[in-house]
This record gives structure tokens, sequence and C-alpha cells, in this order.
């Protein structure tokens, strides 16, 4: 009961932190980690709140949470991906402003 | 034969035949198209048949795996769910023919193109069908992440930097939907809707969920302020990625947060007010961002912002005149996927013909290739909510329904909206008509996708016939 | 400049709005995770169905066979997560460096161990925590931990077997969904008395599917040679 | 679904399918183009004549499908909707033929003749509207129908003029909608009816006279009406045949149907009057009569002087109706009649000057009557229909319109009616003057060679016919069959036993 709880409420301790990073941090890799963190938060939370009741450990937020861990597998794999293509043609790993990529259009045209 | 046909389970195969689709393309990838076209043509066959027995028999329900609800998970279609099928339906198909042609001399991208495409048609039509709350998070990932690949797959620079964009704000709004599911198992047991529906009392225990349930899909459908991202993805993608996404993906999140409100139907007027607010935003913020655009496409783009903004004018609405409201926005929704679509995709012949899109320099474009230009400016009328067209009786239901309770901001709202989307409209066919100072290259456009967006502006312009038969599919869905 | 400046480097008023906001929102959550739940979940009926399930293991259970549709669109996702990364371009180089003595020992060691390591989490899913996904990724670990060994023949595996491999998890996952109907049973409605077997079937190639995805997204690009 | 039933559907489609096919027709397919620009032309007027045999006797037309919940699309064919059906058929026929020979040789014919029946099939809508639904849903299409006209030339003017043109009607086309969601929101129906339905609705004055501000603003900037007519003299940049057709006839008569629509059969002019709104609305039009006379003296060009003259003359027909006097009635709707067939006339004429001999000006058209002394003659009947003078028909208008506001004792309106004859004649005469008896030039601005002849005969046939007509009806006003005929039969409608 109390460890589900402590669980759940760290999960939520780490959503905010990645929210914060994903807000404040430029570099994209620190960007991706973010949500990976926020993630881990996320299932902190249900793995958590499902061991938080009397009748013992529900399997069911374990199971969801194996597949939400493939499915952020998935995009944290994608994400890297794209971070490497961005950083290969344009030399940064960071996004751009509104009036860098509006410039870019205009070369890309 | 016709018995089998009719007790064939069609909802589980709209989903499954797209999935088989894209694991046979990518697996063949020299005959990626072919396999592609015939998994469209199947899958758009599937959806119309869900369609037409939801319409013969009302709700429709699939137990996977034969376990009942609330153990497993059932897939549901009701008369909302299956307007959406149809519209993906129509949509896909009109796109998939387009992009047949449209990515015919770069087979690098047919063979890209295909798997991903289908990975998202199964998504979408998963989506549409989930009645289980984790099952419509999977249904959004997969999504999400087919979207931004398809965006990234142009591979310059701009829609790389849109498809970065565009994941990060996916992740965010999918992570903030699981975190709301996460609550709602924990308070209620369940994470089927019907169920939940059934248990949901109110409260904090069930606001703080929906709330952030809510956010997260705001994010993803891309409404002021959270549109930042919408314009770089949407219109950096090839025409026909950018006809899916604006004609699809967001409505998908859309059909999300009407599913999540119908169920939980909350009460309370601030957060209707609120959204109505950031509509009415959106809607003028995202006109006087395409009025200012030189590029056709992101003018599209920008018009994709103002209206979804249209589809949140339902909610404060919505408090008295339900059923009005309601339908106007679903109308309005189903009517913005064909139109925009097809916008997209004449955008995508124009820029294929001329080498480029600046909207002031369409040199007299009309001459040149006129079915193209009676799309755009067919799908534009039906933006505008000039009749006849689907996009018209959308806006009739909200302004019928904003007059009938007084609500004349509302109806303000809506009518000044049309008259900037016209404006807008007719910027770009008004320079189609004259001729540029400047010479420019001058391809040739295949026939088909000139016909292929035609059709769908064409059926914009007929959904506005339509709503006698639409419309009482949605009765028994609204609240 | 000035805005860009501005944008990277936030000033503390937005910090200290962010920090509120977060703080908000945290305490909002934590309020409605402390609330009593109304109805317990849905454990019970998972305990009373679990006979019919093929798996011993109430989390294998649920994986695969009372919400299997769930973990077939799990699976979708990664695919299509390889399929994105594929799309975006061919794998880039690995800078060839000489490998630490540290990584060569524990490779001599790992890479060997961790396809029997595959083969018993397979196995022991069926009654105890473990199962496709735990599986395949120790065998992509040892694959990763080979590709960056730089001690490595070249042993260019053809195209061919690599893309069956990728769609084998997926597509036995949907055909068993498709081969067990008729007899009125729903799609992946498994016949009580083969739903263990099918359950291994489908994860035996679904480990398989993920080893090979893990791996192939860690090179981050399609191999040279792909179509 | 009786052959009754589908009778509007097929008069619309009698335009409507042969504009698509036009669309995808090659541009050199020059004789099939034509054939089913005149095939359809006659075909709308046979079927016209059938429908008219039986509305006489009392039989009813009307198409109805769903549109919106509660609300239908209805074509219903009436006596007043089969006046202005006509009217546009008959003188579609007679555009085309002109348009024909107008337009040879030049590019983009398809998409012109294509428009152009959109057009027509816009109007043919309009008129056969049943609700204020379905008028509004043609009223949008005519909009959108004309604007590709109206930029067709491409020029960097076009597209300015096609720009006002737009901002205008749709604003217009806006206020229209607003008013109209409003109005259902307070009635719950949108049928036309003789004698209307607001009355029976019950609703407080005060709010339907917003709503009649609102639906009157709407159609008044198709109409021309005073603050609202700007976009008129502009669109003249677009061909002849279209200033002809759409600015003297279409788009302006749809506007000034639309006022005749909304008093008579939405307010019902009874109950229109006892809220207090046509007096302004009389007054308004008056002001818009005496104001575009004004402008129109000091026009230069030709075809602009002709515009401000539309956007006065027009506004006759709205003051017969505010006039709300069932004698007045009858001017209004017959000069909608009239003063279409007179304003073609002058574009028709116009258009040949141009066309023949390069002059747009007044001042260019010095002793132009000795070189085109038909079309000259075809402009002067026309002109001097136009001030009032008998026999023409515009005498006849003229007369009922005086006739109707002193039988409700508007003796006002009489001195409007002489002032703007008066007007009339000072900026048509000066013309007619030094068309006929000032000396030609020794050469003319950009005269095109007809093998000796005037000019095209596909040119000249066209004026003269609707001069004709003109004349023959003011000659024969009281007979059977003319247009002041069927405006008694209409007018009777109108007004409570």
């Amino acid at each position: 009961m109390s460890s589900g709880i402590l669980f759940a409420c760290g999960g939520l301790g780490l959503l905010a932190i990645g929210i914060w990073a994903l807000v404040l941090r430029a570099h994209l890799i620190r960007k991706v980690l973010a949500v990976n963190v926020m993630g881990s938060g996320a299932f902190l939370l249900l793995v958590g709140a499902g061991s938080m009741g009397e009748a013992g450990v529900d399997p069911v937020p374990q199971a969801m949470v194996i597949t939400g861990i493939v499915v952020a597998i998935s995009a944290t794999a994608l994400a890297l991906a794209l971070v490497l293509r961005l950083a290969n043609a344009t030399g940064k790993p960071a996004l751009p402003e509104d009036r860098e990529r509006d410039l870019m259009d205009s070369e890309e045209r | 034969m016709s018995e089998w046909l009719a007790g064939a389970p069609w909802m589980m195969l709209a989903i499954m035949l797209p999935l088989s689709g894209a694991l046979v393309a990518f697996l063949l990838p020299r005959h990626s198209a072919l396999v592609g076209l015939g998994a469209s043509l199947l899958t758009a066959c599937a959806a119309l048949v869900v369609m037409l027995q939801v319409a013969a028999d009302g709700r429709q329900a699939y137990r996977l795996g034969g376990w009942p609800a609330p153990l497993g998970i059932e897939l549901v279609a009701d008369g909302l769910s299956v307007l959406m099928l149809a519209m993906t339906a129509v949509v896909g198909v009109a796109v998939s023919v387009y992009a047949r042609v449209y990515l015919a001399d770069s087979p690098d991208k047919v063979r890209r193109f295909w798997p991903l495409w289908l990975f998202l048609w199964a998504a979408l039509n998963a989506l549409f069908q989930a009645g289980d709350a984790f099952n419509l998070y999977v249904t959004l990932e997969l999504m999400g992440l087919s979207a931004v690949a398809l965006v990234a797959l142009s591979g310059s620079g701009p829609a790389l930097w849109g498809a970065m964009r565009y994941l990060l704000v996916s992740l965010l709004g999918s992570l903030s939907y699981l975190v709301g599911v996460a609550l709602l198992y924990h308070a209620y047991g369940t994470l089927d809707l019907a169920l939940l529906s059934e248990r949901a009392d109110g409260g904090l225990q069930l606001a703080v969920p929906l709330g952030a349930m809510i956010a997260g899909l705001l994010l993803k459908t891309g409404l002021f302020p959270f549109h930042v991202w919408l314009p770089p993805a949407h219109g950096s993608a090839r025409a026909p990625v950018s006809a899916l996404l604006s004609g699809l993906v967001v409505k998908a999140s859309f059909y999300l947060l009407l599913r999540l409100w119908f169920t939980f139907t909350p009460e309370g007027q601030g957060v209707p007010l609120l959204l109505g607010s950031l509509g009415a935003a959106a809607i003028f913020w995202g006109s006087i961002q395409a009025l200012r655009q030189k590029r056709l496409k992101l003018l599209v783009a920008y018009s994709t912002v103002a209206q979804l903004g249209y589809l949140f004018i339902a909610f404060p609405l919505a408090e008295l005149e339900p059923a009005l409201a309601w339908s106007g926005s679903v109308y309005l929704a189903l009517s913005h996927a064909m139109a925009k679509g097809a916008m997209f995709l004449a955008a995508g012949s124009i820029m294929t013909q001329g080498g480029h899109d600046e909207i002031d320099e369409l040199d007299r474009v009309v001459e040149r290739m006129p079915l193209t230009l009676a799309a755009f400016a067919l799908a534009g009328i039906s933006l505008a909510g000039l009749p006849p067209s689907g996009g018209f009786v959308g806006k009739w239901m909200l302004l019928q329904a904003a007059m009938t309770q007084g609500s004349w901001f509302w109806a303000l709202v809506i009518i000044v909206g049309g008259l900037l989307t016209a404006t807008y409209v007719f910027r770009v066919l008004g320079f189609a008509f004259t001729k540029s100072p400047h010479e420019h290259e001058r391809h040739d456009v295949p026939a088909t996708m000139e016909w292929t967006a035609l059709v769908l502006a064409l059926g914009a312009v007929l959904l506005g016939f339509a709503a006698p038969w639409a419309l009482p599919l949605l009765e028994g869905v609204l609240p | 400049m000035k805005t860009r400046h501005a944008a990277t480097e936030p000033g503390p008023v937005f910090r200290i709005g962010l920090a509120l906001l977060l703080f908000a929102i945290t305490a909002g959550l934590a309020l409605a995770l402390l609330a009593e739940p109304v109805a317990p979940g849905v454990a019970g009926q998972v305990e009373a169905a679990l006979g019919d399930s093929g798996s011993k293991n109430h989390v294998t259970a649920v994986l695969l066979n009372f919400r299997g549709y769930d973990t077939l669109l799990e699976l979708a996702v990664l695919t299509s997560a390889l399929v994105g990364v594929w799309a975006l371009g061919v794998a880039p180089d690995i800078k060839e460096t000489t490998p630490s003595p540290v990584l060569l020992g524990m490779n001599s060691v790992l890479i060997p161990l961790a396809p029997l390591f595959c083969a018993y989490l397979l196995w022991a899913g069926a009654s105890r925590p473990g199962g496709a996904f735990q599986a395949g990724a120790v065998l992509a670990a040892a694959a990763v931990l080979y590709n960056i060994s730089c001690r490595r023949p070249e042993l260019r595996l053809p195209s061919a077997p690599l893309r069956p491999g990728i769609v084998i998890g997926l597509g036995v996952f949907i055909a068993t969904g498709f081969g067990v109907m008729g007899g009125g049973r729903a799609f992946m409605e498994y016949p009580a008395g083969l739903a263990g077997g099918l359950i291994l079937l489908i994860e035996t190639a679904a480990t398989l599917s993920i080893a090979l995805i893990l791996a192939s997204l860690f090179v981050g690009g399609r191999p040279e040679g792909e179509p | 679904m009786s052959f009754n039933t589908w009778l509007p559907v097929l008069v619309l489609c009698s335009s409507l399918v042969p504009g698509l096919i036009i669309f995808m027709l090659p541009e050199r397919a020059t004789a099939l183009r034509t054939t089913l620009n005149l095939g359809g032309a006659v075909l709308k007027i046979v079927l016209l004549v059938l429908m008219m045999i039986g509305v006489f006797h009392g039989v009813d037309y009307e198409f109805r499908v769903p549109l919106v919940p509660g609300l239908d699309f209805v074509l219903h064919a009436d006596a007043l909707s089969l006046m202005f059906v006509n009217l546009s058929a008959v003188l579609w026929l007679a555009t085309t033929f002109y348009a024909i020979g107008y337009l040879e040789n030049s590019p983009n014919r398809s998409r012109f003749f294509g428009y152009f029946s959109l057009c027509v099939t816009a109007t043919v809508g309009l008129a056969m509207a049943g609700n204020l639904l379905t008028f509004l849903v043609f009223y949008e299409a005519l909009t959108l129908t004309t604007y590709p006209l109206v930029v067709h030339r491409g020029t960097e003017v076009a597209r300015k003029a096609g720009r006002t043109y737009l901002a205008y009607t749709l604003l217009g086309g806006v206020l229209l909608l607003t008013g109209t969601v409003w109005l259902y929101s307070l009635t719950g129906t949108l049928e036309f009816i003789d004698r209307g339905f607001v009355a029976q609705a019950g609703v407080d004055p005060a709010v339907l006279r917003m709503v009649f501000l609102l639906l009157i603003l709407g159609v008044g900037v198709k109409a021309a009406l005073l603050p609202l007519h700007a976009w008129l003299p502009q669109a003249m940049v677009a061909p002849a045949p279209v200033s002809a057709l759409l600015h003297a006839v279409a788009v302006v008569k749809a506007g000034a149907f639309g006022v005749v629509r909304i008093i008579y059969d939405v307010f019902g002019i009874e109950f229109a009057a006892s809220i207090g709104v046509t007096l302004p609305l009389a007054i308004l039009a008056a002001a818009t009569i005496i104001y575009a006379s004004l402008r129109a003296l000091f026009q230069d060009d030709l075809k602009r002087r002709l515009a401000f003259s539309t956007v006065s003359q027009v506004s006759y027909i709205t003051l017969g109706v505010a006039i709300a006097g069932p004698i007045a009635t009858i001017g209004g709707l017959v000069h909608l009649v009239h003063q279409g067939f007179m304003k073609i006339t002058l574009f028709f004429c116009a258009g040949n000057y141009a066309e023949t001999l390069g002059v747009h000006k007044v001042s260019e058209m010095a002793g132009i009557g000795r070189r085109m002394p038909w079309t000259t003659a075809a402009f002067t009947v026309a002109a001097l229909g136009m001030i009032g003078l008998p026999p023409t028909v515009g005498f006849v208008s003229k007369w009922y319109l005086g006739l109707g506001a002193l039988e409700v004792g508007q003796h006002w309106v009489v001195f409007v009616l002489a002032g703007s004859s008066l007007l009339n004649a000072a900026y048509f005469l000066p013309i007619l003057r030094t068309a006929w008896f000032d000396a030609p030039p020794a050469e003319w601005p950009e005269e095109r060679d007809y093998g000796g002849k005037e000019t095209a005969w596909l040119l000249l046939l066209p004026p003269l016919a609707t001069a004709a007509a003109t004349l023959v009806w003011g000659l024969l006003a009281s007979m059977p069959g003319t247009p002041l005929d069927w405006v008694q039969f209409i007018a009777a409608r109108k007004y409570a036993p």
C-alpha cells in the first residue's frame, strides 16, 4: 500500500521534471531525454497506483506499462534517428526559431 | 456468400487489412505501390461496410479474443465512429490514388510511403473503433509515429524540423493522455469507456484525469495556442502526406476529444467557454496568418489552424443546443477533411506543375490546369462555408445553434471567420487568373492527380446535400 | 537573434511561471491519486479467467490473451517506428575505434549467454515474469554489444531475411488471430486447449522480431543495400 | 415524383449540364460548344413555356429535398419566379448569340461559356427558389460563378475589380446569411408564401426590423443600393457580354428580385408597411436613383455611364415594391423586365462600338450613327426608353410607378421620377445628339473590317431584337401575353383580397 503510493508520487515528480526540461532545454537530445523521463514517470504512476489497492497487485497496469515501454522505445528510437538526420542536415541539434525556419524555407524552394 | 459477407467481422477487418497491407508492402518493397493501393481499396470497402451495418442496425461491438469488455477489449462502432471511418475511407482512397501517381518518379519514396500510410490508416481505423481508454493510447501512438515518419519522408530540412517538433508535441500529448488513463483506471477500476461512463460520478477524481487527457488531445489537435507545430509539419510534408495530416490525423484526436466529452459529459461552463474562446482565437489567428503567407502550402496549413478552431465553437453552444452544435461540429470536421485533403492535393499538383508554390507567381495557372484550380476553388468554397457545400451545412447548424440561444458573439465569430476564409481562398484564385511578370518552368501534371483532387473537392461540396442521410447516424451518440 | 536568445534561455519570470504551473499540475494529479477509488480494478476477473488463458502468469495472460489486441498494436508501433527510421535514410557509419578490453571481455561472456537467457525468459513468461519483450530485448542487447565492439567479422547479412524477420512477429500474431477464427470464434479467440501453445508460438516469433527491430533501431537507419 | 416535380430541375439542368460539358471541351470545338449553348438556351425556353402554361392553369411545380435539419432545398415555380426565369432565359439566348460573335477567336472561350452557363443556372435557381435558404444557396452560387467572368481577362485591373466585387458580394452574402439564420431561429420556417410568413410568427417588431435590415442589406449589395453600389462600375472591366447579361440582368436583378421576395413573400407587403420598414427603403431607393443619375452625368467612359445608369434604374424596382401599393408593385415588377431588355440593348451596343471601332468613350462617339446606323438606332430606342418617353416600355414602368405612388399618397415619389427622367435625359440625349448629328472623325480608334458591313451580324441582331421588343411591348402594353399582363397576374396575389 504505502510503497505503491510512494512510487506513484515519485512518478508525478518525474513527470514534472520531464516537462520542465522539455520546455526549457533547447538541445534536442535533452528534449528526447525529457520525454523519456516523463514516460518513466507515467509508468511509475501506473504501477504505483495499481499496487495501492488492498487486493494486491493488479496485473493490468503492469501489462499496460510493458506495452507503454515498447511504445516509448519506438518513439525514442524514431526521435533519435530524427535528431541525427537534423544534426547532419543543419549542423545543430536544436529546434530553430520560426524566423530561421522561414529563411530555410525560402532557400529550400 | 452474401450472408457470409454480412457476417464477416468488418470492424476488425477495417483495422487488420491495412495492418497486414503495411507488412506486405514493407516485405515486398518492389511491389509496394500495388500492394498499397490494393490494401487501400479493401480497407475502404471494409470501412464502408461497417458504416452500412451501423446505419442499418445501430451500434455494433466486436469482442477481440472473445473476452467481454472490462477484462478484454471490445471494438465499438456507433454513428460517430462510422462517419469518421467513412471520412477516412474517402480521403484515404483519394490520397492513395493520387500518391501512386505523384510519387511515381521517385521509387525510393514509394517504398517508404506505402507501409507508413497503411500503418497510419490502421491506427486511424483502430482509434475510431476503440472502446477502451488504454487501447486508444496505443492507437494514438501508432498514429503519431507513422504520421511523424510520413512528414520526415520528404527529407528536406524544413520537413525534418517539422517532423521533430511534431514528434515532441505528439509524445507530450500522448503522455498527458496516458497519465489521465492511469488515474481513471486507478479511480474506477476499468478502462472500458462504456463502463467508465457508468461509474464516473464527477468530482476531482474525474476532473483531473479528464483534464489531463483533454489537454493532451488539444495539443495533438493543434488548437490555438498549441498550434505552433502544425503549420511547419503540414506545410513541409509532401502533398499527399499533408492531405492526410490536415484532413485526417488532427480529426482523429478531435474525435477522441469528442468521444471523451460524450462519455463523461462534464458539467460546468468554464471549460466549454475556454475551448470555444480558444477556437475563436484560432479562427482569427489562423486566418490572419493564412492571409500573410506567401507560399500556398503554408497558407493551406494555417487555414487548418483556423478551421480547427471552428470545431471547438460547438463546446460553448452545446450547453443549450446540443444536437445542433455537435452535429454542426462533426459535419464541419467531415467536410474539412475532404476539402482540406483536396486543397493540399491541388497544391501538390500546382507545385509539380510550376516547381514552386509562391502565391503571387501563380501565373495564369488556371489556363494550364483548370481542373486543379476548380478543385482548389470548390474546396475553398466548402471551407468558407459558402453554399452549397458540406462546410455550409456545418456552419449553418452552428450558426443556428448560436442564434437560437442569442449568442451573438459566437455567431459573429462564425460569420467573420467565414469571410476571412473566403478572403484568403480568393486571394489565391485571383493570382491564378493573372499573369506574373516572371517566367517559370513548366511540367506536365498527370491527369489522375488533377482528377483525384477535383473528385475529393466535389465530394466536399456534395456533402452539402448528404446531411439528411449522415446526421441521423448521430442520433443517440450525442449527449 | 534577440528572439532566439530569449527563447533558448527563458527569463526568470517564465521559469517561475512554469514552476508554479507544474506545481499546480502535480498537486492536482496527486489529489486525484489520493482520493478513494470508486471501484476496484479487474484483478479479480483476471484471476477468475486465468485458467482459460493458456498462461499461468497474470501479466502474460493479460498481455497476450485478455488484452492481446493491445500487444498486437504495440508490435505495430514498434514495426512502424522501424519503417519510419528506415525511411529517414541509410544508416550512418559508426566511428571505428579500438574497443576497450573491458567491452571485449564482457562481450565474450555476455553474447554467448544472451540466447540462452533469452530462451529462458521466453519460456518463463508462461508462469513467471518474463516474456517476448524481455527476451527480445536481451537478444537485441547482445546484438548491440556485438555491433559496438568493432571486433566483428564482416558478416553482411543479405537483405532478404532481414525484412521477413522484422515482420514475422506481427505477421504471426495477425495470422494466428485469423487462424483461430471459425466455429464462431472471434479474432484472436484462442481455443481453450491450444491457448498455451499458440501464445508460445506468438511469443517466439515476437521475440525474434523485437530483437531484430531493436537492434536495427540502434543502427539508426536502413542498412546499405536495402531498397 | 412526377414530371411536374422534375420540371424545375430540368429547367435548371438545361443550362447546368451544357455548362459542365463545355468546361471539358477543347478550345477548338467551336461548333459543338455553340450547339450546346444554343440548344440549352432554346430547351430552357421551351420548358419554361410549358411551365408558364401550367402555372397559368394552377399547376404546382415543386421539387423538394431535405438540406439541413428542418429545412429543405426547394425549387418552386410560381408566377413571380417564372417572370424572372423567363427574363433570364430569353436574354441568355440573346446574349449567347452575341457572345459567340463577340468572343470569336479570343482565348479561353470554353471557360467563359462554361461559367456563363453556370451563372445562368444560378440565376434561374435563384428565381425558382422556394424558400430563403434555397435563395441563399443560389445567391452565393451566383457570386461565385460570376467571379471568374469578372477576372476573365486576367489583367491586374481585372484582378482588383474581382477583389472589389467579391468584397461587396460576399459581405452581402454574409449579411443575408445572418438575417436568414436569425429569421429561422425566430419563426421556424423559411418558405416563401404569398403575403409572407413573418406576420404569423408574432415576433417583436423591433427585432424584425433588424432582420429586415440585414436581409435587405444582403440583397441590396447586388441590387446596388446606395452605399453598396461601388462594385458595379468597377466590374465593367469584364467582357461586354458579361457586363450585358450579368450586370444588367443577372446579378443586379438577382438583388432586386431578392428585395421583391423579401418584401412580398417573407414579410408580406402589408405587414412590412405596418412595421414601418418600407418607407425608409423607398427613400433609400429614391436617393440611389438621383445620386447614381448625377454620377452618370459625369462619366465619359460609356460602360461606366451605363453602369451608373443601371444603379439608378434598378432602384426603380426597389422603389416600386417599397411604395407598398398594388399599382406601384406592378410598376416595379414590370420594370424588372423592361429595364433588363433596355439595359442589355445598351450594353450590346456599347460592346459593338468597342469591338467594331474601338470606341469606349462618349467623347469618341461623334458621328457614330452614320458609321453604324443600326446599332445606334437600337441604342437610341433603348436610351429613350430609359428616359421614359412614350411609346417605349420605360414609359409604362414610370406611369405605373407614378400612379401607384399617388394611389397611396406618396406624392414625393412623382418628383423623384420626374427628376430622374430629367437626369436620364441629360446623360443620354447628348450621346444621341453627338452620335447622330456630329461629324465623324477621320479615323476611328481601332476599326475592324467586317467586309463592308456595319458589324458582324451576330453582334447586330441581338440588340436589334431586344430593342424591338421594348418598342413592341411599349406599344402593345395592354395586350395579353406582354410582361405587363403577367405582372398584373402576379400582383393580384401579393395583396390581401
